[in-house]
């Protein structure tokens, strides 16, 4: 059984072992005990309120009960842009049209902005290689909506995420051949890095401030704006199922995709309803054809989110086994909130 | 001998054969006779102060060689150049450049101190007095026809100060590569104008520049983006344009600021005042005479609208008067007990 | 009963005779003849697909089959901004800080961009005001969402809406007196005529293409900013409900916003669901136990759109009436579509 | 006796207290002791030639009055003026300006041709040679003195030409309201720093300048949306800045493009050639003698480090040696045998 619950202290080793699994690429997660304890400090914080709510950093474990270890960390930053300045390219579109000579051209032009200033970002999704069965990836992903929605007046009402972008094996990324290293005079991964770890004054200094004509930059920067690493597919597929959408905002330094939803479309927000718990000794169920769904407590600072199968949802209530209204910390009568785990709905043709 | 005059209607002819034998970029004569005979006509207009063309003078010189006592063979005068000078740059409509400037982007912990040069779309020629279409026949281009066609055109101005703006600029022709491609068009205007430069070139002779409001991009330029090509011309003139170049300094032009928003070309500019400081004329009465010998000197007359511009010699005195032939005063529209301006000439360029 | 169908060339009188009744304010329904004559010409050609799809603009006529005569119209323009340029301000956030002296400033900053260019508007809602009963606006307005997801390869993935600005009594708006004003030597009337008849090279020629910031324009501009006229709150609030949001977006005269909507989060759509058609003589129904639905026939060129109530869709089919089938041109057998004119679902607590 | 010489350590007092009589907008120089103290160091350093200063040298100098013989009842000299140069503007960091520049916005349509007057954010005065912290003490602000003081800056320029860049130029105060309020600030500054334009001020002149590069607006602005009242300060002087306007003028310097992005005060500009174009410096030997009087000039040693320059009279003749009183060279630190430099000095200012 697995359950997702609030990070602690004591899941910093498994954290730790996880991040040496996680290798280059995954800049979120860096295997770093004083940079992880650092994290995790935060997040105990932001779930005891310890810290002002625009602050907050929220982490959750997925942790597999029955070894009684973490395989799996997610994360939301309740505001961004706070302490420091959050910087994205808007990809725009100048248009320019004379009737005399007949020409009517469409320019993508990129403007350095900071619109995402307060909005709240998901993101460091990880998950242990040896658990990625089909479940744990969409579980440690979407229970973040169920935490958003339900404490809604610690979030914006927009969410998104940023993909990474374009790279090739050696790690170079040709967005920023074409732009960041012209102004830069240090190496996107230094870059990256200095950016990871929170120092970001170097962006203001050194970043060229007025709009870029993106056709200057050549064919295959142009041809990486906005698109994801091929590794990062799967992420953007589900968040895309989820209702987020590429709204013209890429990463500065390599061109990736900026994904938003306004908190109100997000899918599993929008479908999920509220049911009693019914505790029975066991449920019976038949995995097969039953669709899964995610089960919160609605807690805030003690949050759980399990997984059960749709059979055990009734009209009024839905049936909790002994074992995981325990690990949900719910008692009988206490209300939860489900979500099916996927859209249940098919394309229409 | 060789004189230089205002543009007549009856010069069309043979400007559009000098146009046809000139391989330079003149983004101010188009080579459409319709559009040219109308260009004339503008000229004419604004040497008669038409008041409709107040503010949007454009003015049209040609050299005129006419074979003279001495050569019988030859007894109509043929024009072998052409020079015009735009009272108002832009004409009454905006006149663009890119203006080059730096910014410093430094950062202390990176221990980075970058100068980005920028380039600003800027009008601010707009109105300047702007040198433009010159033009020699390819036999006739001695370094003496070059430096009276140009020269006289500064005596114009000197002379008639008080008409034209307190800066003069000449834009000069850019780098282009053989096959007629412009490495700084290709990095920049080709991206918003869907068009080849040798297009855009023509389109902003033959058209109104409305087309350049519309389509060129507003926001400036980081150097560094552009291509090296292009950024290796920026401000460099063509080889062709180093001679002219060299005659303007002289006459007390400098490199400015701008450049070209087609081939980025450099623009010369030089205060009016300069002018006169460098090579300053003088004014005295015509008594027909002498021998035509002494020093050279450029000499007009001193009608705008009958302009006459000449090189004659004769020997500079301390007196009022100078003496010139009756022939050569004929040639200037100079009657006895007229007054002239004059200045120094030497000859110049290559 | 009313019906949703194509606008014809016999409804210009009806046509002019509701654009009279509109008055000033409603610029895009002006009473004038050839204008209107001329747009009715457009919308006919874009339903037999006489003219190229991205130059299409479609004309809904709500007629009232009972005297004959229509009572409403409302449009939907394929694809902005291909023969001009479609001009929007964004608001976007410049952020400024500095440690050194603790400063963290956002300001408001506002660009000029085309990015609406390619884009799916929705626009000219006008309903006769003595059929101001509660569902002819609803569906005037949503039927549009119906015929764009059925003929989606027509229509841009973003649907857009602009919403009149906030201007006072004498017609005088706030925005345009901080901005426009200075540069263009024109009153804000004749401004918004001349891009309403389409003269819009004069913006390309007078308009600021430098960002604005924001605060340079007075507090009375920047409150504005993004803000609808009163009359207008009504129309906004039902395409929030359809899941359109406010994005930055805004008018360039009066500072009025522009809403948006990826086609597949519109609720409408998103709902929609298809039956088959079942007619039967005579559909008993309880309007005040039932809600209504939309029923479209799923037709482009004779595309029409009706309602009844939920109590006639069963779990495969549809039950319509006779006289309904026939005015939506559905035989039986024949699949419709159905949506909830209204969002059941409830405000969660 | 008046002497103009570099400021040294044990001066620090005398210019704390003559900062305090001063009213005037002094960005360059804090109130504060510390700072006070480190900026009268690097001074120090900049006339040593330090190489830990190349390039980011600030020189002061301070006007000593010394009783001398004639004046026995004060005997210690008396620090009544300062004046600075920072040799590269921005000492090694960017030093900001706005430049003044007009777009044309036109409509044929609708028959518009408007002008419209935009500020560029600018570094291109970084590295100019800066002319700063001007001040004379109240009651000893006569003509006499002020002239002494900013002449002998440009006679140091003039005679380290090599040393100082090709553009000399100087901030001039901008307009304020009586309580100290700048409108061009409230207009434009206010909406970004979050703070008075005191408080700006005095950042700018205490702290380093980064926190105009993190605070400060990119994009360029259009003049026509600042407040009627910060339009019409844009390039106009504070009017006790009138008289040093004169002065600077008298010696070669114009108004130039750019403005202060803080209270919009005009900048001036001079190229450093004209400044020996202007008021050309002879050098001849020294020798004791002479009356101490004929003209006045502004006269010089050749010591960069040990820099002295006074008002001498005395008569210059045509040969080579001028004859000054030993007691006066004295002060200038300079032997029999000597060099010196020297300008005509005229009194200026009010």
């Amino acid at each position: 059984m697995v359950i997702i619950r609030p990070i602690e202290p004591e899941d910093i080793e498994a954290l730790l072992d996880m991040a040496s699994k996680a290798g280059v690429g995954v800049t979120t997660l860096p295997p770093n005990r004083a940079l992880l304890e650092a994290k995790i400090r935060v997040s105990v914080q932001s779930f005891s309120q310890q810290i002002p709510e625009d602050q907050a950093q929220y982490l959750f474990a997925l942790e597999d009960v029955d070894v009684g270890r973490i395989i799996g960390v997610s994360a939301i930053l309740a505001r961004v842009g706070q302490q420091d300045v959050w910087y994205n390219y808007r990809v725009s579109t100048t248009v320019s049209t004379s009737r005399e000579l007949d020409i009517h051209k469409c320019t993508p032009t990129l403007y350095l902005t900071n619109d995402m200033t307060g909005s709240t970002e998901i993101c460091t999704l990880f998950l242990d290689p040896d658990y990625r069965h089909r479940n744990n990836g969409q579980l440690l992903s979407k229970c973040r909506f169920m935490f958003i929605d339900d404490h809604s007046n610690l979030f914006a009402s927009k969410i998104f995420a940023e993909m990474r972008g374009v790279s090739d094996d050696q790690g170079r990324s040709p967005f920023w051949q074409a732009l960041g290293h012209h102004f830069f005079s240090i190496d996107f991964s230094e870059a990256d890095y200095l950016t990871g770890i929170g120092q970001k004054s170097f962006i203001a200094e050194l970043m060229p401030k007025y709009p870029i004509y993106l056709p200057m930059l050549g064919a295959e920067a142009q041809a990486a704006v906005g698109k994801v690493h091929q590794q990062t597919r799967p992420a953007l597929a589900m968040l895309e199922s989820e209702g987020f959408n590429f709204n013209g905002l890429i990463d500065i330094f390599d061109g990736g995709p900026l994904v938003e939803v306004f908190v109100n479309s997000i899918r599993t927000i929008r479908d999920s309803f509220n049911r009693q718990a019914f505790i029975v000794k066991h449920v019976d169920t038949d995995v097969r054809n039953s669709a899964f769904y995610m089960v919160s407590n609605r807690s805030f600072s003690c949050f759980r989110v399990g997984l059960i199968t749709g059979d055990a949802i009734k009209s009024d209530t839905v049936s909790l086994s002994a074992e995981l209204a325990e690990r949900l910390r719910v008692n009988s009568g206490d209300v939860v909130r489900l979500t099916a785990l996927r859209d249940p709905r098919q394309r229409r043709n | 001998m060789l004189l230089v005059r205002p543009c007549h209607s009856s010069d069309l002819e043979a400007i559009t054969a000098l146009l046809e034998r000139s391989g330079l970029r003149l983004s101010t004569l188009p080579r459409d006779p319709e559009l040219l005979a109308e260009r004339v006509q503008v000229s004419l207009e604004s040497f008669a102060q038409s008041p409709s063309r107040q503010g949007k003078e454009r003015l049209l010189f040609v050299l005129e060689y006419s074979p003279g006592n001495s050569d019988s063979d030859r007894d109509t005068p043929q024009v072998i150049g052409l020079a015009g000078i735009d009272v108002c740059a832009g004409n009454g409509a905006p006149f663009y450049s890119y203006r080059r400037d730096e910014l410093i982007h430094a950062s202390h912990t990176l221990n980075v101190h970058n100068r980005i040069p920028v380039l600003y779309l800027t009008h601010e020629l707009t109105g300047s007095t702007l040198l433009c279409s010159f033009m020699l026949h390819p036999d006739w281009a001695t370094s003496d026809h070059r430096a009276l066609l140009m020269c006289s055109r500064l005596l114009f101005i000197q002379q008639y100060r008080h008409r034209f703006a307190d800066t003069v600029i000449s834009e000069i022709q850019g780098v282009s590569t053989e096959d007629a491609q412009s490495p700084f068009w290709d990095s920049l205007g080709a991206h918003f104008f869907a068009m080849s430069f040798a297009e855009a070139d023509s389109h902003s002779a033959y058209r109104s520049k409305t087309f350049i409001a519309e389509l060129m991009p507003p926001h400036p330029i980081y150097v560094p983006l552009l291509t090296p090509a292009a950024q290796r011309v920026i401000a460099v003139a063509h080889d062709q344009a180093q001679v002219n170049i060299e005659l303007m300094e002289r006459e007390g032009f400098s490199k400015g600021p701008h450049i070209d928003i087609f081939d980025g070309g450099p623009t010369y500019e030089c205060p009016a005042v300069r002018l006169s400081a460098t090579n300053p004329a003088r004014i005295k009465q015509v008594r027909f005479g002498g021998h035509n010998a002494g020093q050279t000197y450029l000499v007009a007359n001193t009608s705008f609208q009958e302009f006459r511009c000449a090189l004659v010699r004769f020997s500079d005195g301390l007196g009022d008067v100078i003496r010139i032939q009756e022939t050569v005063a004929g040639l200037l529209g100079v009657k006895d007990g007229d007054a002239v301006i004059y200045v120094p000439f030497k000859s110049g360029g290559r």
